[in-house]
């Protein structure tokens, strides 16, 4: 009987397999996030150089055979700099996601559960989160609490909140309405239950290829905020750090500022593209439904 | 159509009182004494008292709330005391950079993004349509400041085509200043049009799709015919709310790119303004910038039931 | 394929060449730092001496670019021998910018006004030793001093001891009104101040019709703006990295002068373990400070040895004091029982000196076993934990208050140095007029605060000057903080 | 005999790799009425797509399609454009959807007008008015400015109907265009359709799953199953002799009455179900600051009882209520008034843990076999569903077993339920629904238009086993349908209902035969019957 079980997944997964190989954004989406994932992962045990080590007398070099990316002002190796940088942009943009989805699904789910006034009073706070241009919000945080990379998860994780409700609310509301909830209601659950049972599983397609989005403007977003100097703050190293202290130096190095900002434009387009063709092997109708 | 209006209306002025509170909020928790950060790291204590008390820092927050709110209603934003005028005038003088800013560039991203998005939908499957997609999906990639950083150093500093920053005011003439303007409005204008590009092609797709389509087509009238007399204005829908979405976002960017082209707009306001504590600035500017998000919004629910009649007769 | 250029270049000439004509009369001149108001006397913030400073507003005497005291409203003036009566002869013809004239009434009342009860002078320090201020006729006037003080004509020459008129004197933060050879255009909030040449200027007439400040307190839009000329001087350009690039430009002249901003790795002297003397020393020699010039400034900057700025003349060269030896530093550090290392944080306010210094700093001491965490702060938050809150291990800050070394004598000044030798030295200090005396004085102070390693003394914060290389008469160094653009002129 | 207006020969239709049409043939006369009857996926709406040209992107036809000498299939598309709407006119299947919501219906009748003469616009503006009157909308009442949403879906494919033959088009493809409708309604588009044939000279053809819908109607009927014409010939030679077995297979399906030997049982004394002034009030929508749409009762004061073991149909036209009778029934939904006694408790008052003992006697069918289940949990779990209702914890084991037999009584094998549901066809979820309703042994099930999505030969399969199991089981049903032949196959008693009220009851066969009350006689007399017009035809030639 196992066997059976294993069958018709394995056959589930088989057509995903077959699909994905003929889609052309999926294949080369997740090549270009798995090649960024993987110099992330890679970057914890080795780098070229040590990025803590600050070489001034090595300052500002040009790309050569010894440091294959040039390096910066302080000397150090920028291809180092980009693979150490890759995690932190990398973290921030996923915890940013997960705070979203962990806060914003169970709001979403709730207000489609149970409707009328709960609802409209969560649709109308998203309506207020949304009205707050995020940066500006990710300004007020870090002049509270002072710029950190936290501060910048948290800010950026804010505006996923309602973002991952309103996708959650949607999906979840065209469940609600459909007839198995109506058998499920008829056998006595609950709508926990039913959330839970039929819900969530329902939805979690949309929740991944929203996830996929949110986490490419989460690595914009971190980029944004630390370019202005209010997101991962030094000795850390991101994506957008790099460019901060590059700006400056684009005359004089200009390669400082091109890397990391190629790095962040293959990552979320890698991921843009790799949610686009998520969206059509996961569910074709997936934009049909909102 | 008019309770429509009323009820948006109410709604608009709910979620805008609610953000005042929380902006209020906010600003009150930022650590910091505005009145040393004035008088610099040497001045007397007694100083620094006597200006906490010119400045009205001690009085309640609750008074101090309804004061603000009292005055923003008659139009009175409040004193700015790092810059000892006016917040009004100083909204005033900012806001003839931000707002021409935001709108040249959300013109120029949807004068770009519609016919694009247009032209790649009627020619779906084609190597333009799937070129043109491509280019989108990278200007979308694209961090706008990133962009703009390039943008200064090929046009203003190696072609010096145009400034490299700064705004010269309106009163040295149109083209002057326009010229001020034309990198950040590029560099925001660009990757929004990108986005915009693709939402209107696969609505355009999408629309196509509709039974209502395959109506018309059975009539006799030409696909052409079709796609701008009866899928535009259906696709026209999900445009809208990017747009409307877009108008957030652009207002986010004008923060970054005013700084990257150090543009006194409002974005440069805020961040100076944050900087030196001057939290009267801060809070009528943001409330300001989020009661214009707020109505755009209300705005784009307008057009919606402009586009589309069955929202008309809705609440 | 040559056309095209040919076609734009003229175009261009066209279309962007306000600033093609001759015989210049204009100057757009670039600061970091937007004044937040036009009052040097009751507003603190260097960019109001910045812009205003002897292009609006005169004071009794003036501060010369090499920091001696000459006249400018005072003709001349004469010190009775206890030092206590100083009588000025004032200029005769000098006009307000609004038209009413200027005489002893005016000096009295502004010197008034900045010692009142409740001024909001912000250094209200430099009026302290004054007694009474009378005017003996329209053009003189006597201050009459409770104790000598040595530095009482330099300190008249402060922007915060301008002289202003009663009936302009509130009004001044937006609509300055001073004696000077230039007065305020327009004020485009965020963005410029204009100022045009006052026809009725007493002295000399300035070569320039309009000088515009414009404010771009980013690097990178700063050095840009140079580039594309948008600015034709910036006297302290914010990036020291563009330095080398203009310095290779030969439309641009970089002087590279100095400040009165000592940078220095303030520490928080009651806090363990850096109340030990050993620890503070320690880490003296834990730092390379070219380093620290070399990477965090492109090496712009002047190594210092204690809180005194190098072209001072009363300056000890202190900075090989506690020579770069790591070695050294950790048995200093053995000898103070931190063998395994110390834990501290190190709190940066937001300018690159400290954000860039901060890491460097960071890198060598954990080469010596100390550990820092790095935490970025704003102004605003570094105001209140730091300098109010005194809640801090180590800081990067640059004091840019000249001849500040009294600060060392404050009770309860945000580094908590106490030294009762120190403070009866200073108090010595205050009564004494002769300078050879004075500068004997300064001289032991410096030494005692290098002894005690107070602080870690990185460098002189350089002034990066670039201008357009036609520009004449442009300050090299700031003794004052000040863009005097009295005397400056284009040269065709 | 005149040659056809429309000459289909050897079509055949190709999109992507998969072959969809195989060699249709089809003629069609001036003025005649061709119907084309099939299951879905059959090819009919393909093949009427062929002759407009509407096809999907990727598709290859061969063969021929000769309208008046022209090969459609070779026409350019300039060519073909000035042929529809100009000399064949289409109508859909869904006229929700097949109105622009952006434009009146004014707007969309002209336009054809317009694009294809070269009528000004007063002209076309007169032309539509009067076309609107010919379906049955007078402009004094539907005036030209309206938006399709302010158009009933009956209206909206009279609209329909208005656009495709505004310029008398010679051919009229008319693909399932009643199909959404409730049978009164379907009555009176078929009259109309009929009507404008007659009045204009048209030809139509008629493309329905139904074969009692163009019985009634057609010149030549063509029956098609899998891409394939299976027999086609004059609608009186198909209808009479049913020499394709398929074709007699269709026509037995659609008039199926399962052997049910509970048929003539008579009810038992002891009720069931008793439902007493129950009503479902809808509060109006906010129209203003102070004012509301008026209130919607959709329930008004209704009262009926089911005895044990009772089958009672529930018929009605769409929108009189009785799907929110059934959800007040099953406590899905709260009434507004009255009471609900089941198995003598009141489940109106009832709280979910108290009324766990009820439901599990009460389980409900729905008619969508695709929306029925959730897609990603695996038939097992979708049967096992209301177990959650036992009191007591049942074992793995004892679950699977239960399960087993209830698969098993509506004719699945056990092995079905590891699997999931998208791999089952219509027919067989409709019996893993009916599992899922049989594992709490209830004694009542609801049945919510079980059959109208089913194709008419499934439809006859889950009509039997229904019949079974009310005899082996003695479950009583509420059965909620619109369609009169599915209540006198599986149903004792019917009810009516019109406007939330049930304004007739009695025993099937009395009622349908000798309907007393004028909604039941609308009802009786719209609903197509196959042999009453296999009768008729026969008769007439």
């Amino acid at each position: 009987m196992s066997e059976h079980v294993n069958n018709t997944e394995t056959e589930g997964w088989r057509t995903f397999r077959k699909n994905a190989l003929r889609n052309r954004n999926f294949l080369i989406g997740i090549c270009l996030t798995g090649f960024v994932l993987a110099i992330a992962l890679i970057s914890f045990i080795w780098t070229p150089f040590d990025t803590t080590k600050l070489v001034i007398s090595d300052r500002l070099n040009a790309p050569d055979l010894t440091h294959l990316l040039g390096t910066d002002h302080f000397g150090r190796d920028i291809l180092s700099m980009v693979m150490v940088g890759a995690r932190n942009s990398i973290a921030v943009a996923l915890l940013a996601v997960g705070i979203g989805i962990a806060i914003g699904v169970p709001l979403g789910c709730w207000g489609a559960a149970k409707r009328g006034f709960i609802d409209e009073i969560l649709m109308r706070s998203s309506d207020i989160i949304f009205a707050f241009p995020a940066l500006l919000s990710a300004v007020m945080i870090t002049a509270i609490f002072g710029p950190s990379a936290t501060n910048a998860i948290i800010a950026i994780g804010i505006f996923n909140i309602p973002v991952f409700a309103r996708v959650a609310r949607g999906a979840a509301l065209t469940i609600w309405s459909r007839e198995y909830i109506l058998a499920a209601r008829a056998s006595g659950k609950g709508a926990v239950r039913i959330t839970r049972e039929h819900i969530l599983p329902n939805i979690t397609n949309i929740l991944v290829v929203q996830g996929t989005i949110q986490f490419s403007l989460g690595i914009l977003a971190e980029a944004g905020l630390s370019y202005v100097g209010l997101g991962t703050q030094p000795p850390d190293v991101s994506w957008g750090r790099m460019l901060n202290e590059a700006q400056t130096m684009m005359a004089i190095a200009p390669h400082m500022a091109i890397i990391p900002g190629i790095a962040i434009i293959v990552t979320v387009l890698g991921l843009n593209l790799l949610g686009d063709g998520l969206r059509d092997l996961l569910d074709p109708r997936l934009r049909r439904e909102r | 159509m008019a309770y429509f209006i009323v009820r948006r209306m109410m709604i608009v002025l709910l979620t805008l009182w609610v953000a005042s509170i929380i902006i209020f909020a906010m600003l009150q928790i930022i650590p910091g004494d505005p009145a040393q950060l004035m008088l610099g790291i040497n001045a007397t204590d007694d100083a620094v008292a006597a200006l906490r008390e010119q400045l009205g820092l001690n009085a309640p927050l609750f008074e101090r709330y309804i004061n603000w709110m009292s005055g923003m209603l008659i139009g009175d934003f409040g004193y700015s005391y790092t810059y000892g005028t006016a917040v009004g005038n100083l909204i005033a003088e900012r806001i003839t950079v931000s707002l021409p800013l935001a709108l040249i560039a959300l013109a120029l991203s949807t004068l770009i993004a519609i016919p694009v998005g247009i032209f790649t939908a009627s020619r779906r499957g084609t190597a333009t349509d799937t070129s043109a997609m491509a280019i989108t999906q990278i200007g979308i990639a694209i961090p706008n400041f990133w962009f703009a950083i390039l943008l200064v150093y090929v046009f203003a500093i190696t072609l010096r085509l145009v400034p490299a920053g700064g705004f010269p005011g309106w009163e040295t003439g149109l083209w002057p200043a326009l010229k001020s303007l034309l990198l950040p409005a590029i560099a925001l204008a660009l990757p929004q049009a990108a986005i915009l590009s693709r939402v209107t092609r696969s609505a355009l797709l999408e629309t196509m799709a509709e039974d209502y389509i395959r109506t018309a087509r059975a009539k006799g009238l030409p696909a052409r015919r079709v796609l701008w007399h009866h899928a535009l204005r259906n696709a026209f829908i999900p445009v809208l709310t990017i747009l409307g979405l877009q108008f957030a976002f652009l207002l986010a960017g004008t923060i970054i790119i005013e700084n990257v082209f150090y543009l006194p707009g409002l974005g440069r306001l805020i961040f100076q303004s944050i900087q030196r504590l001057d939290l009267m600035v801060v809070q009528s500017v943001v409330v300001l910038l989020v009661a214009s998000v707020i109505f755009i919004n209300f705005l784009v629910d307008l057009a919606y039931a402009w586009a589309d009649p069955r929202l008309r007769r809705q609440g | 394929m040559t056309i095209r250029p040919i076609i734009l270049g003229g175009l261009a000439a066209i279309l962007f060449s306000s600033s093609a004509l001759a015989a210049r009369m204009d100057l757009t001149i670039g600061m970091v730092l937007e004044p937040p108001g036009l009052d040097p006397t009751a507003e603190a913030a260097a960019a109001v001496d910045e812009v205003v400073y002897a292009n609006v507003f005169e004071g009794l005497t003036r501060i010369g670019p090499e920091g001696a005291v000459k006249p400018a409203l005072a003709k001349n003036w004469t010190i009775s021998d206890d030092g206590l009566t100083y009588t000025f002869e004032l200029r005769e013809g000098a006009k307000f910018h609004d038209g009413t004239s200027f005489d002893a009434s005016d000096v009295v009342f502004s010197l008034d006004r900045a010692r009142a009860e409740d001024s909001t002078n912000a250094q209200k320090a430099l009026f302290s030793a004054i007694e009474k201020v009378e005017a003996t006729g329209d053009t003189t006037v006597v201050v009459t001093l409770s104790e000598p003080s040595g530095a009482f004509l330099y300190n008249m020459g402060w922007g915060d001891a301008v002289i202003v008129a009663p009936e302009s004197a509130d009004t001044n933060k937006e609509n300055p009104v001073g004696t000077g050879p230039f007065k305020l255009d327009n004020w485009q909030r965020g963005s410029a101040i204009t100022l045009t040449r006052n026809a009725d200027y007493w002295g000399d007439q300035a070569k320039l019709d309009t000088v515009t400040f414009r404010f771009i307190p980013d690097p990178a839009a700063a050095t840009a703006a140079l580039l594309a000329g948008d600015v034709q001087a910036f006297p302290n350009l914010p990036a020291p990295e563009a330095i080398a690039q203009f310095e290779a430009d030969p439309r641009f002249t970089v002087v590279i002068g100095s400040t009165e901003g000592e940078t220095i790795l303030s520490t928080n002297n009651k806090k363990p373990p850096f109340d030990d003397v050993n620890v503070r020393r320690a880490m003296a020699h834990a730092i390379d400070r070219q380093a620290i010039i070399d990477g965090a400034m492109f090496g712009l900057g002047t190594p210092i040895g204690t809180h005194f700025a190098p072209h001072n003349p009363a300056y000890v060269e202190l900075s090989e004091t506690y020579e770069f030896n790591p070695e050294k530093a950790k048995a200093l550090l053995a000898e103070a029982g931190f063998e395994g290392g110390i834990k501290a944080t190190l709190k940066l306010p937001p300018p690159s000196y400290a954000r860039r210094g901060g890491e460097i700093i960071a890198s060598q001491l954990r080469d010596v076993g100390i550990d820092l965490e790095i935490i970025p702060l704003e102004w605003g938050q570094w105001l209140e934990q730091v300098f109010k809150g005194k809640d801090f291990d180590l800081t990067i800050v640059s004091h840019t208050e000249p001849n500040d070394i009294d600060i060392y004598a404050r009770d309860d000044y945000y580094f908590q140095y106490e030294n009762p030798d120190f403070k009866a030295l200073i108090d010595k200090l205050n009564v004494t007029a002769d300078e050879e005396e004075r500068f004997a004085l300064y001289r032991q102070a410096q030494q005692i605060i290098t002894d005690d390693a107070v602080n870690v003394y990185l460098f002189q914060l350089a002034k990066n000057g670039v201008w357009d290389a036609k520009l004449n008469g442009l300050w090299e160094n700031s003794p004052v903080q000040a863009n005097d653009v009295t005397g400056v002129s284009w040269s065709e | 005999m005149s040659p056809p207006i429309l000459n289909i020969k050897d079509l055949s239709l190709t999109i992507g790799e998969t072959k969809i049409l195989h060699d249709i043939d089809l003629q069609l006369e001036h003025g005649q009425i061709a119907g084309i009857v099939g299951e879905s996926g059959s090819g009919k709406s393909l093949t009427a797509l062929s002759v407009m040209q509407l096809l999907p992107n990727a598709s290859r036809t061969g063969g021929t399609i000769e309208f008046n000498g022209q090969n459609l299939l070779t026409l350019d598309e300039n060519a073909m454009c000035a042929l529809r709407g100009n000399e064949i006119g289409m109508v859909f299947q869904e006229p929700m959807t097949a109105l622009n919501p952006v434009k009146t219906i004014g707007e969309q009748i002209r336009e054809g007008i317009r694009w294809h003469t070269n009528a000004s616009r007063a002209q076309a503006e007169e032309r539509a008015r009067s076309m609107l009157d010919r379906v049955g909308l007078p402009p004094s009442q539907y005036p030209l400015e309206r938006y399709p949403h302010e158009l009933s879906g009956g209206q909206r494919q009279r609209v329909v109907i208005a656009i495709a033959t505004a310029l008398n088009p010679k051919i009229l493809i008319a693909d399932e265009p009643t199909t959404a409708l409730d049978v009164v309604l379907q009555a009176q588009i078929l009259d109309l359709l009929k009507e404008l044939v007659a009045d204009n000279d048209m030809a139509l053809i008629l493309i329905s799953h139904d074969l009692g819908v163009v019985a009634d109607v057609a010149d030549t009927i063509t029956i098609m199953r899998k891409g394939v014409v299976e027999e086609a010939g004059s609608a009186v030679k198909v209808l009479k002799e049913q020499k394709h077995p398929y074709t007699a297979q269709l026509a037995e399906a659609s008039i199926h009455m399962p052997a049910w030997q509970n048929r003539k049982k008579p009810a038992s004394p002891e009720p069931l179900l008793e439902v007493s002034n129950l009503s479902k009030i809808y509060r109006g929508r906010r129209t203003g600051v102070f004012s509301h749409a008026p209130d919607f009762t959709a329930v008004d004061d209704v009262s009926f009882d089911i005895a044990a073991g009772r089958s009672i149909g529930l018929v009605g036209r769409s929108g009189c209520g009785k799907s929110t009778l059934a959800r007040m029934v099953l406590g899905l939904s709260k009434p507004s008034n009255g009471k609900i006694l089941f198995d003598n408790k009141t489940t109106t008052a009832l709280d979910d843990t108290t009324m766990r003992a009820s439901r599990r006697h009460m389980q409900v069918v729905f008619q969508d076999p695709y929306g029925s289940f959730n897609p990603r949990k695996t038939v097992e779990w979708l049967v096992a569903e209301p177990l959650f209702l036992e009191d007591e914890k049942l074992t793995r084991h004892q679950k699977q077993e239960r399960i087993a037999a209830a698969l098993n009584e509506v004719g699945l094998s056990a092995d079905a339920m590891k699997k999931y549901p998208h791999e089952f066809s219509g027919g067989q979820r409709q019996r893993i629904a009916i599992a899922r309703a049989l594992i709490t042994r209830p004694k009542l099930i609801v049945a919510d238009e079980p059959v109208s999505a089913l194709d008419v030969s499934i439809r006859a399969q889950v009509l039997d086993l229904l019949a079974k199991l009310n005899d082996d089981l003695g479950i009583a049903f509420l059965f909620i349908t619109h369609d009169l032949s599915v209540a006198r196959a599986i149903t004792h008693e019917v009810m009516v209902m019109d406007k939330g009220k049930i304004v007739e009851r009695g025993q099937t066969g009395d009622i349908l035969d000798n309907p007393q009350m004028r909604p039941t006689q609308r009802l009786v007399e719209a609903t197509p019957d196959l042999q009453q017009a296999i009768k008729r035809r026969s008769t007439a030639k």
